[in-house]
């Protein structure tokens, strides 16, 4: 059953009165099709699973269209989009499983709690598949640390997030923090998790089996979050927020997962959904539809936290920390002595039937009776025009040579740098990993702040997981195509400079209101741009996240697809960090065309303005190979990506590692000007290599006609750029001080 | 920012204020939970539930009662507890000479 | 043959388990915290994470498992025992140790590496180490600082009871080197008899250079050797 | 584990049992500490000083309020406060019909 195209959706009216559909976000049209699919008008369950199925979150009604660009397949690909998580081949018969998730407008209403839940929700979506969790990442997004909301919104959702991971015992090793004025009142919240598991014993979510049993293991069921995921769809959240809000319990998730890695290595269970948007609703009728079969439960035997609760909240309460599982018949016994033991629950609340309804009842009476299909293939879509916004085009045209000439004509190189230093957007994210347990599960060989991308060995292995999560949403809202190309190039690049083999891509989209034309030309744009770049750098997609509507009145958000990456380590003692030794010889590998478009400098100076740097995606993958294989080789121990702030701060931020300075020694094309030093571009990682190994780094660079610059000399307790120098020790202190120096 | 309505407290009464902040009800409250399932695993069987929250003890210099009591909820409005997920009481008593019984 | 206790919430004991196991070579294995006969075992370590979701305190429900009873008596009977951040909490709550810990006073999670000073070589854990060898240990919790009553403070200090204390790289103790305002820079507290040990850092973590240091194998060492008879 | 004294509460009274847990004077009290520096940097200048505990609610089934307040006090003791850096106090009241005021 293909989707069908509706045209553009009546845009729901605010008097709900004599149009129930409309309390949970349906379009008249979308109703419509709703009764012409039944036959008949939907009854208040059914309408309310219609209205959670058929919502921007679980539907994915503005993005789905978009989706057959990304490339998703490739030898070492196990599981592609479609199942809870991808998974990716790492060798010794291992999978990587792995996901981002976001959870953007409940952590804007609450934001220890919404940012916890997020990490409760994205780490189910992986154990589900059997792998045992052993890496997260939060990629965070706030306004401006100077106003008190934005603070209390970054403090909250930072504790929220360590509270959860480090109950689980699970690893917080990476991610990535931005501030700006379009994220007031719309934070980004995004959590990835990477699972690994035995390539063969990867379970999926696929109800099969006529008879077999439909049982909820885990926390009992309440009010949280009724409507959470119709919520997400309504422009604005807080006008809608009715639901109570989800309050997460990391230490009955640590049960529940235990528990449920122990059920994966018996043979009872056949399939395996974690509850999360759209709670009991969404698990039922997607193990019911991917598995081509009927489901049919009982609510009345869902175990309650609160009494008084009937089907239809039953059926849309959000309550964390609940899995369904299939299982067969005979192993019921089996199924629950385990649970048990892990002072859990589980109830029989039904069983797969083979007619592909879903069928619920409470106790006696018939509540649902629906074909799985109608919740989720003949979701509509929609593709509504899209038109880049007026003042796009004359933003990209900004002169900010000039705006950045001036904003620094005063200053010295070294003035500019502690200015860079200083800000949020660049400062040491110390302060936010410090407070993740990033040494639990004794794996982690790079920890956070030590390199591009975390390192996780592979326990009994010789290998390693290299993971990244980044996304220069500024460079997106410029030019949507050329900011997510860059994006998937960024993440991979920091992957590579790790030493690691980009595999898979896992991606959260994360933009405005996609019916307006501005919001459906970003979205399409950043899809096309991300399969682009993933195509020519082989590396496909394997799973990914939506969040739409965040916005508040016409100011959208940044347009945000945060990308994750996974590589592989075939040796995990072959790994590269960004510390270097006194004496090093600091080489940039690749391009050293940079600019001031959309870079740090320039939205210091005032805007978000100017071209984007545009990449060539050939000179990209050279570059990474390039680097990866001195890595490999064992020939280079230290890299670093040319990021936020250019070459200065990337070479300040690698000196602060190691506690040894930097001498530049020419080498610039332009002598050593504000442009070369904090000009912003792709493709361009730096090294440290000592004397020893010169000789052979330059070699192996020569015979790839890699373009390869030497900058300076590691070592020493000053900064020193051209004629220019600051104190280490200075520059690193004010560094150290960005994220809470805005604490006014 | 308000100020707050005890600026100068120089010839203020002392007030012993009790806030006490409870999660709200219908919302999830695993630490109550927990607690609970402590109890009864100590056979003390006739716990139906718990409910975990905050006790605050204050002392508070103000003009009158009302005046601190006014105070008290402005702050546990701005600070004291989160209004999506807590509800809070609050107790105000005299300190010192005047120091009232319980 | 060393036990490691698994309670509901512990995250720490496959580490432990794979520390001592496959890292140090010794027999061990996890143990259910319902379990009652520990006869069999020659070390008993209560791992780290956060039993029973920390609700109320830190350990506070976990004192009444099953398995903490048979654990007094195996350290009544001087049968080694210790208790890494969890399992340091729990034992203070069973009042197998002195004191409490509480919130860090930063009021903030904290995971980083740290540098402790060996004040006290006659343990059941450190007697292969000599008094006065720092050590650079990973911390990761939210409630370690150490709290006793000034009695209780003078007596730990005056029977030698301070196994390990925050310090500088060098050695010296600094306000700066305390990582969660523990009294005295306390980082870890025998019982009377040096055979029950409890210690906020966390020794499991440092035993591969791979991952950022070794300088735990001294915590572990000695009490392994010595069960690593044939069993 | 000793048995609590209201096993059977098939009959029994519902009581309403406020435990209030406080930081024993002279043990240091960061929480306090950081939530007064909070309501001051928000004017609320006639704040001295702020103490920061817990507060359970319990419901619990039994005889008498003398039963319950016997059986609370025994669940401190032995759970829900830790002598060495924390006092208690307890306050119960009945529930239902016969629910007694405040
Ligand atoms: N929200 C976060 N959670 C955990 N680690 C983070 C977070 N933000 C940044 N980090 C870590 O801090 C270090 C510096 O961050 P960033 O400046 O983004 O690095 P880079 O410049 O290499 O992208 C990195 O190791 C990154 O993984
Ligand atoms: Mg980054």
């Amino acid at each position: 059953m293909s989707p069908v195209e509706l045209t553009a959706p009546v845009v729901a009216a605010n008097d709900v009165g004599e149009a129930p559909w409309r309390e949970v976000a349906l379009s008249d049209d979308e109703y419509a099709l709703i009764v012409d699919l039944l036959g008949r008008a939907p009854r208040p369950v059914e309408l309310g699973m219609f209205g959670a199925m058929w919502s921007e979150h679980c539907g994915y009604k503005h993005s789905r269209p978009h989706f057959h660009m990304l490339p998703t397949e490739a030898p070492w690909v196990v599981q592609g989009p479609g199942e809870n998580a991808g998974a990716v081949d790492v060798g010794d018969g291992l999978a990587a499983v792995f996901k981002v998730e976001s959870h953007n407008h409940p952590s804007a209403v609450e934001p220890f709690e919404g940012a916890a839940t997020g990490v409760g929700g994205i780490v189910r979506d992986i154990f589900t598949m059997g792998a045992r969790p052993v890496a997260i990442l939060d990629s965070l997004r706030f306004g401006p640390l100077t106003g008190g909301r934005n603070r209390y919104l970054f403090e909250n959702v930072v504790a929220g997030i360590g509270g959860y991971g480090n109950c689980l015992g699970i690893p917080t090793v990476g991610g990535e923090i931005a501030f700006d004025s379009s994220y007031d009142g719309n934070p980004l919240v995004n959590a990835m998790c990477v699972g690994v598991v035995a390539r063969d014993e990867l379970m999926r979510a696929r109800a099969t089996g006529t008879g077999n049993l439909i049982i909820l293991v885990g926390a009992a069921t309440g009010r949280d979050g009724l409507h959470g995921a119709t919520f997400a769809s309504v422009s604005d959240p807080e006008a809608s927020h009715r639901g109570v809000v989800q309050v997460g319990n990391p230490f009955l998730e640590k049960l529940l997962m235990e528990a449920c890695l122990e059920l994966l290595r018996g043979d009872d269970v056949v399939a395996m959904q974690d509850l999360g948007a759209a709670g009991l609703t969404s698990s039922l009728v997607e193990c019911a539809s991917r598995g081509d079969v009927g489901a049919e439960i009982d609510v009345a035997l869902v175990p309650r936290r609160e009494t008084g609760m009937n089907a239809y909240e039953v059926m849309l309460s959000e309550s964390q920390e609940r899995m369904l599982l299939v299982i067969r018949p005979g192993g019921v016994e089996r199924v629950r002595d385990i649970v048990e033991r892990w002072s859990l629950d589980a109830t029989v609340i039904g069983r797969v039937t083979d007619d592909g309804l879903v069928r619920v009842r409470d106790g006696a009476e018939s509540v649902v009776e629906v074909p799985a299909a109608l919740f989720t293939d003949a979701c509509p879509t929609y593709t509504p025009d899209a038109a880049e916004g007026p003042d796009a085009a004359a933003r990209r045209a900004v002169d900010v040579d000039a705006m950045v000439l001036a904003a620094t004509a005063g200053e010295t190189a070294t003035d500019t740098l502690l200015r860079l230093l200083g800000s949020p957007n660049v400062g040491s994210r110390e302060p936010v990993w410090s407070r993740y347990d990033h040494t639990i599960q004794t794996s982690t060989v790079v920890s956070p702040g030590a390199g591009d991308a975390a390192v996780v060995r592979l326990r009994g292995t010789g290998r390693a997981l290299a993971i990244s999560l980044d996304c220069n949403a500024r460079l997106c809202y410029l030019d949507p195509y050329e900011g997510a190309m860059q994006a998937v190039a960024e993440a991979t690049r920091n992957v590579s400079a790790a030493g690691g083999r980009p595999l898979g891509i896992t991606n959260c989209l994360n933009f405005g209101n996609p019916r307006l034309p501005a919001g459906a030309f970003q979205l399409r744009e950043a899809v096309r741009g991300m399969a682009d770049a993933c195509r020519a750098l082989g590396v496909p997609v394997v799973s990914g996240n939506v969040s739409l509507y965040n916005q508040t009145g016409d100011e959208a958000v940044l347009p945000t697809p945060t990308i994750g990456v996974v590589g592989v380590l075939e040796d995990v003692r072959r790994h590269a960090t960004i510390r270097w030794e006194a004496g090093d010889t600091v080489i940039l590998v690749g391009s050293d065309h940079v600019g001031f478009g959309g870079s740090e400098i320039a939205a210091l100076a005032g805007q978000v303005a100017g071209a984007p740097v545009p990449i060539d995606l050939g000179l990209e993958g050279r570059v990474q190979s390039a680097v990866r294989s001195l890595v490999e080789r064992g020939l280079v121990r230290t890299a670093h990506d040319r990021g936020l702030g250019g070459l200065a701060v990337a070479l300040a931020e690698m000196a602060f590692a190691s506690d040894a300075g930097f001498t530049s020694e020419g080498g610039l094309p332009d002598g050593g000007s504000t442009r070369s030093w904090f000009g912003e571009g792709p493709s361009g990682i730096l090294i440290a290599v000592p004397g020893t190994g010169l000789d052979a780094v330059l070699a192996s660079l020569g015979d790839g006609e890699m373009l390869s610059r030497s900058l300076g000399t590691a070592g020493g307790g000053r900064l020193t750029f051209g004629d220019r120098s600051v104190d280490l020790a200075m520059a690193r202190d004010v560094w150290r001080h960005a994220l809470s120096n805005t604490e006014r | 920012m308000g100020s707050g309505t005890t600026g100068d407290h120089g010839s203020d009464q002392m007030w012993s204020v009790q806030v006490t902040v409870m999660p709200k009800p219908g919302i999830n409250d695993p630490q109550g939970e927990a607690i609970r399932g402590g109890l009864r695993s100590l056979d003390h069987a006739g716990v139906v539930s718990v409910r975990a929250g905050k006790s605050l003890r204050l002392m508070v210099a103000g003009e009158s009662r009302e005046a601190v009591e006014r105070e008290a909820a402005l702050m546990c409005d701005r600070l004291l507890a989160n209004p999506v997920i807590e509800t809070y009481e609050i107790h105000v008593e005299p300190v010192g000479d005047g120091e009232g019984s319980g | 043959m060393i036990a490691i206790v698994t309670f509901p919430g512990s995250n720490g004991d496959a580490d432990a388990l794979h520390a001592v196991r496959d890292d140090l070579g010794a027999p061990a294995r996890l143990v259910d915290y319902r379990e009652t006969d520990l006869s069999g075992f020659d070390a008993v370590i209560l791992p780290g994470g956060f039993s029973y979701g920390d609700a109320l305190r830190c350990g506070a429900i976990a004192r009444f498992a099953p398995v903490i009873e048979p654990i007094r008596a195996f350290a009544a009977r001087g049968g080694p025992v210790l208790g890494i951040c969890n399992g340091f909490q729990i034992l203070t709550e069973a009042h197998l140790l002195p004191g409490a810990l509480r919130r860090n006073a930063t009021l903030r999670f904290h995971c980083r590496w740290v540098h402790v000073r060996v004040e006290s070589a006659t343990t059941a854990w450190t007697d292969t180490v000599e008094a006065g060898t720092v050590l650079r240990l990973p911390v990761a919790h939210g409630d370690g600082s150490f709290v006793a009553g000034a009695d209780v403070l003078a007596e730990i200090e005056a029977n030698g009871q301070v196994v390990v204390r925050y310090c500088e790289p060098d050695g010296t103790v600094s306000a700066a080197s305390n990582p969660n305002g523990s009294a005295g820079a306390i980082a870890g507290v025998a019982n009377r008899a040096g055979n029950v040990v409890g210690l906020m850092p966390h020794p499991e973590r440092a035993v591969d250079p791979l991952l950022g240091g070794e300088d735990g194998r001294m915590i572990l060492r000695g009490v392994l050797e010595r069960t690593h008879v044939a069993s």
